[in-house]
């Protein structure tokens, strides 16, 4: 178990506990795509690294998005 | 049981970042903070499987000459399949979240 | 004979081919949905007919998809049991496909309605492809298929009561899903592989079997949100009550008798024999309050639709309790009661689907002596009801008889309690809907006739279908018995 | 109430959950049951057999094609359930148009970029085959172009750019593609799905490439379609 593992790993319960506990929807998508990306290190780390790149992909660039738009959407400010 | 715990310690972090998806799912009022709750989960069962798979000293599953070792291909392959049907499930909570809200503050369709 | 071997394979493909298929010609036509969707589920039909002439004759087989053998591939398990669920699966699925034709061009959108049946396609599709799945993790993929179509057709028609049961429906479904991910991964960390004979056969070899018996719990408890049982049932009375009404049928009749036969895989194929006694008990001591709990708010419902799937709670759990006692008879009474309920519950949905057709009336209050304005409709209706009610003549009476045997030969007499007072009340509601919609004085200002043939012909079929297996068990029995005892077998 | 209920429920499960784990074999152990049967095959015949040095990939298109087929049916069905529910977006009834004009300099960007960024797309998805990437990632890629093309040129131009009559081919090719690989495998006399019907090995090779790519443009184009949808807001 290496020494970066366990401090990505406390990195990201850190994240995950801000992500849930931030009352800014915005601020913990932001948070959660962080979460995603460090989540891929770690996972680059234990030999994944395929997952990695989908995990980035996905997690931080796709999902986020449909996040944020859909927060945009939902809240009634103009989006543009 | 510490023992173990502490070489299994990548169990352990999914266990406990499940819990926290978990919470959030169960708590958070919020529909899109639920969302996000269900992805933590998912992505911690996704390290958890990932750490099944790991073998010490193992290369990554990307056959190159002359190295024998590798990490166990197959629970990367049950990820990868997770982690798309993933994106089906969030995109489909968005989608359902986001009429819901529309229907409550009484817009127009 | 050899292409019977690859059609359980093509009622998976097929279904959701065609769905694909009806998406691309969508921009030719418009009104294809329906003919192709039909033409669909009639191929299934005849293809589980020839499927089980070929496994009653000559057993179950196995077919490795891709040619890999299993703990390296996905194997497809068709066993006698499986083989009748497909059966049940391509029969409930035309009638409320053919029923939908009339009642959904009234309730939705124009625009929506090709999806309405792509949805229902890949909904049938899935329901097969669990089914017969060999596999964990292919069982996984098509549990998200199912389920993701299930909370859409929940949700379909916009209107917010309906989001919000799918909402409701979605995060939970998703939480199960998750839960079988987990489990998934608790089994496969011990024995390496997740096929589900090989499983059974490693497990022997383990000294350890916590890790094994978290992962079986977390699977079951999948299942039980699936099949709404006791403390997770939250979902379904919303979604089910909400949902159009060849969607409740479908939802009702199938899906939480699929979440019945999920567990009947974790129990008997894929981890038989290593739960310890608490487990069973608890299981069973929450499937015993679920049935008394669902027919009791079904008492006091006044939403017709609500009322029926509040009684679906409660019905369900009698088909859920039976796997528990890991008997013949046990097993024999739950599934019967799977195939009562599909073919009853679906009647009911169908009959007040046909009354909101006619009327727009939903609740009970509003149909008072509506049998004297539409009596071929509400006979069908009734029959299902006697089926719930588990008059004698009907299959639910034959089912609870089977279950009642079950818990009287272990001794169980807790759940012979439930059995029995779960029954009683089911007969009270039934009692009260026939007396309000037959008995009472009519309202003389509506004007109501009978129900268009379009719907009350899959309606006839499905109360004659309930008659013909309460009347000849037998047919039944030739269905069912061989499966059962060919999975009790798994047991030694 | 509920919060505390809901805590020490949390608390039951996490102890549960943790006693599970610390029986669990230790990780990275190289006999465990897990690795050994892995070993066995996948990686001892994997590439000959698929024709895939990349290990995940020769699982996901070969060995176990059968739930790539499902997991693609997944993103489609969220589309149709998206269609059914949020209805498909048209050119000019979204968003009132941008208030700003897209700045000269990212636009111009942006148009140079484009070509490279859907080339690195297909390199990825052709790429798995080999080393990191996969139709999957290669797709969101694809995805990603088309959401930044929105984002840069405004909604409105981008439906035009890529209207749904254009999409919707896209959109359901990968099933399609598996199924018909699957017809031609049982007319080949072998079970569903199954590639390596023909005895030569570039077939194979076609029919996983033809697969990945047609996995790519599917998620890619159909992921995008839902950003589309779920971008479109009505006009009041």
């Amino acid at each position: 178990m290496t020494v970066l593992i366990i401090l990505l790993s406390l990195c990201l319960i850190i994240l995950s506990i801000f992500v849930v506990v931030s009352r800014n929807l915005l601020a913990s998508i932001i948070l959660f795509s962080a979460y995603g990306l460090i989540m891929a290190l770690v996972w680059q780390q234990l030999g994944a690294p395929v997952l990695a790149l989908a995990e980035v992909v996905v997690e931080s660039g796709i999902i986020s998005v449909l996040f944020v738009v859909s927060v945009f959407r939902t809240s009634k400010d103009d989006v543009e | 049981m510490l023992k173990a715990s502490f070489s299994n310690l990548i169990y352990v972090v999914s266990m406990i970042l499940f819990l926290i998806g978990f919470y959030a799912v169960a708590m958070r009022p919020s529909l899109i903070k639920k969302i996000i709750g269900i992805n933590i989960m998912e992505t911690a069962i996704f390290l958890f499987l990932i750490g099944i798979g790991n073998k010490k000293g193992g290369a990554s599953p990307l056959v190159v000459e002359g190295i024998e070792k590798y990490v166990n291909p197959f629970p990367q392959a049950m990820v990868l399949m997770a982690l798309v049907v993933g994106v089906g499930t969030t995109a489909l909570a968005l989608i359902l979240a986001v009429r819901l809200f529309e229907c409550e503050n009484g817009e127009k369709r | 004979m050899s292409f019977v071997l690859h059609l359980p394979v093509l009622m998976v493909a097929v279904p959701i081919a065609v769905a694909v298929l009806i998406s691309v010609l969508l921009t030719f036509k418009r009104n294809i949905a329906f003919v192709l969707s039909v033409l669909t589920m009639i191929f299934c039909l005849i293809s589980s007919l020839f499927l089980m002439v070929k496994v009653i004759t000559e057993g179950s087989f196995v077919y490795y998809v891709s040619d890999w053998p299993p703990p390296w591939g996905i194997e497809i398990f068709i066993d006698r049991l499986s083989v009748y669920m497909l059966l049940l699966i391509a029969i409930v699925g035309l009638i409320s496909i053919i029923y939908s034709e009339l009642y959904i061009k009234k309730v939705l959108d124009h625009q929506k309605i090709p999806f309405y049946y792509m949805l229902v396609l890949f909904l049938i599709g899935s329901i097969v492809g669990f089914v017969i799945s060999g596999d964990i993790f292919n069982m996984f993929i098509f549990f998200e298929i199912l389920s993701l179509s299930s909370y859409s057709l929940v949700a379909i028609s916009g209107d917010r009561e309906a989001l919000r049961a799918g909402f409701r429906y979605l995060v939970m479904g998703i939480v199960s899903s998750l839960f079988i991910l987990l489990g998934l991964g608790f089994i496969y960390s011990v024995t390496g592989t997740l096929n589900f004979t090989q499983i059974a056969l490693r497990v022997k070899e383990l000294s350890d079997l916590t890790v094994i018996q978290t992962g079986a719990l977390l699977l079951i408890v999948a299942f039980i949100i699936e099949a709404a049982i006791f403390p997770l049932h939250v979902w379904l009375p919303k979604a089910h009550g909400k949902a159009p009404a060849p969607v409740s049928a479908l939802l009702s009749g199938l899906v939480i008798g699929i979440g019945v036969f999920g567990m009947i895989k974790v129990v008997y194929y894929i981890l038989p024999g290593v739960y310890p006694v608490s487990f069973v008990v608890f299981f069973r001591g929450l499937i015993s309050v679920g049935i008394i709990l669902g027919a009791i708010f079904a008492l006091f419902e006044n939403d017709l639709k609500i009322l029926l799937a509040q009684s679906s709670i409660s019905q369900i759990g009698f088909a859920a309790i039976g796997v528990f006692f890991f008997s013949y008879s046990g097993l024999m009474g739950s599934m019967l009661q799977l195939l009562n309920h599909a073919f009853a519950k679906s009647a009911l949905f169908l009959g007040a689907g046909a009354v909101i057709y006619k009327t727009g009336f939903r609740n009970l209050d509003e149909m008072k002596g509506i049998g004297k304005r539409m009596p071929i409709t509400m006979g069908f209706f009734a029959i299902g009801l006697a089926s719930i009610a588990s008059i004698p003549m009907t299959c639910g009476f034959v089912s609870k008889y089977y279950l009642c045997l079950a818990a009287i030969k272990q001794g169980l007499w807790g759940s012979v309690g439930a059995i029995l007072l779960g029954g009683f009340l089911s007969l009270l509601y039934c009692l009260r809907i026939i007396s309000c919609i037959f008995f009472e004085k009519p309202d003389s200002k509506v004007e109501v006739k009978e129900a268009p043939l379009k719907m009350l012909l899959p309606l006839g079929v499905l109360a004659f279908l309930t008659i013909f297996f309460g009347v000849f068990p037998r047919a039944a029995f030739v269905l069912i018995e061989p499966g059962v005892k060919e999975i009790l077998g798994f047991l030694r | 109430m509920k919060k505390f209920i809901v805590i020490v429920l949390l608390v039951l499960v996490g102890l549960f959950l943790l006693l599970a784990v610390s029986k669990m074999p230790i990780m990275g152990d190289p006999d465990s049951p897990t690795n050994a049967i892995a070993t066995s095959r996948y990686i001892a015949k994997g590439p000959q057999e698929t024709g895939c040095n990349n290990l995940v990939s020769a699982i996901i298109l070969n060995y176990r094609v059968y739930d790539t087929f499902g997991e693609i049916t997944v993103i489609f069905v969220t589309l149709t359930a998206a269609l059914a529910i949020l209805g498909r977006e048209k050119a000019g009834e979204g968003v009132s148009p941008l208030k700003v004009s897209p700045s000269p300099l990212v636009s111009t960007i942006m148009i140079i970029y484009i070509p490279f960024f859907i080339v690195f797309a297909f390199y990825v998805a052709i790429h798995g085959f080999n080393s990191i990437g996969g139709g999957f990632q290669g797709g969101v890629i694809l995805a990603s172009v088309l959401v930044i093309y929105a984002l840069v040129f405004g909604y409105d131009e981008a439906v035009r750019k890529f209207p749904p009559k254009r999409r919707i081919l896209f959109e359901g090719l990968a099933p399609l593609c598996f199924v018909v690989v699957g017809f031609m495998s049982i007319l080949a006399g072998t079970n569903f799905l199954n590639l390596n019907f023909s005895s030569v090995s570039h077939f194979r090779n076609f029919l996983t490439l033809i697969l990945e790519i047609s996995l790519g443009l599917t998620s890619g184009v159909a992921i995008a379609s839902l950003f589309y949808i779920l971008k479109k807001v009505e006009r009041e």
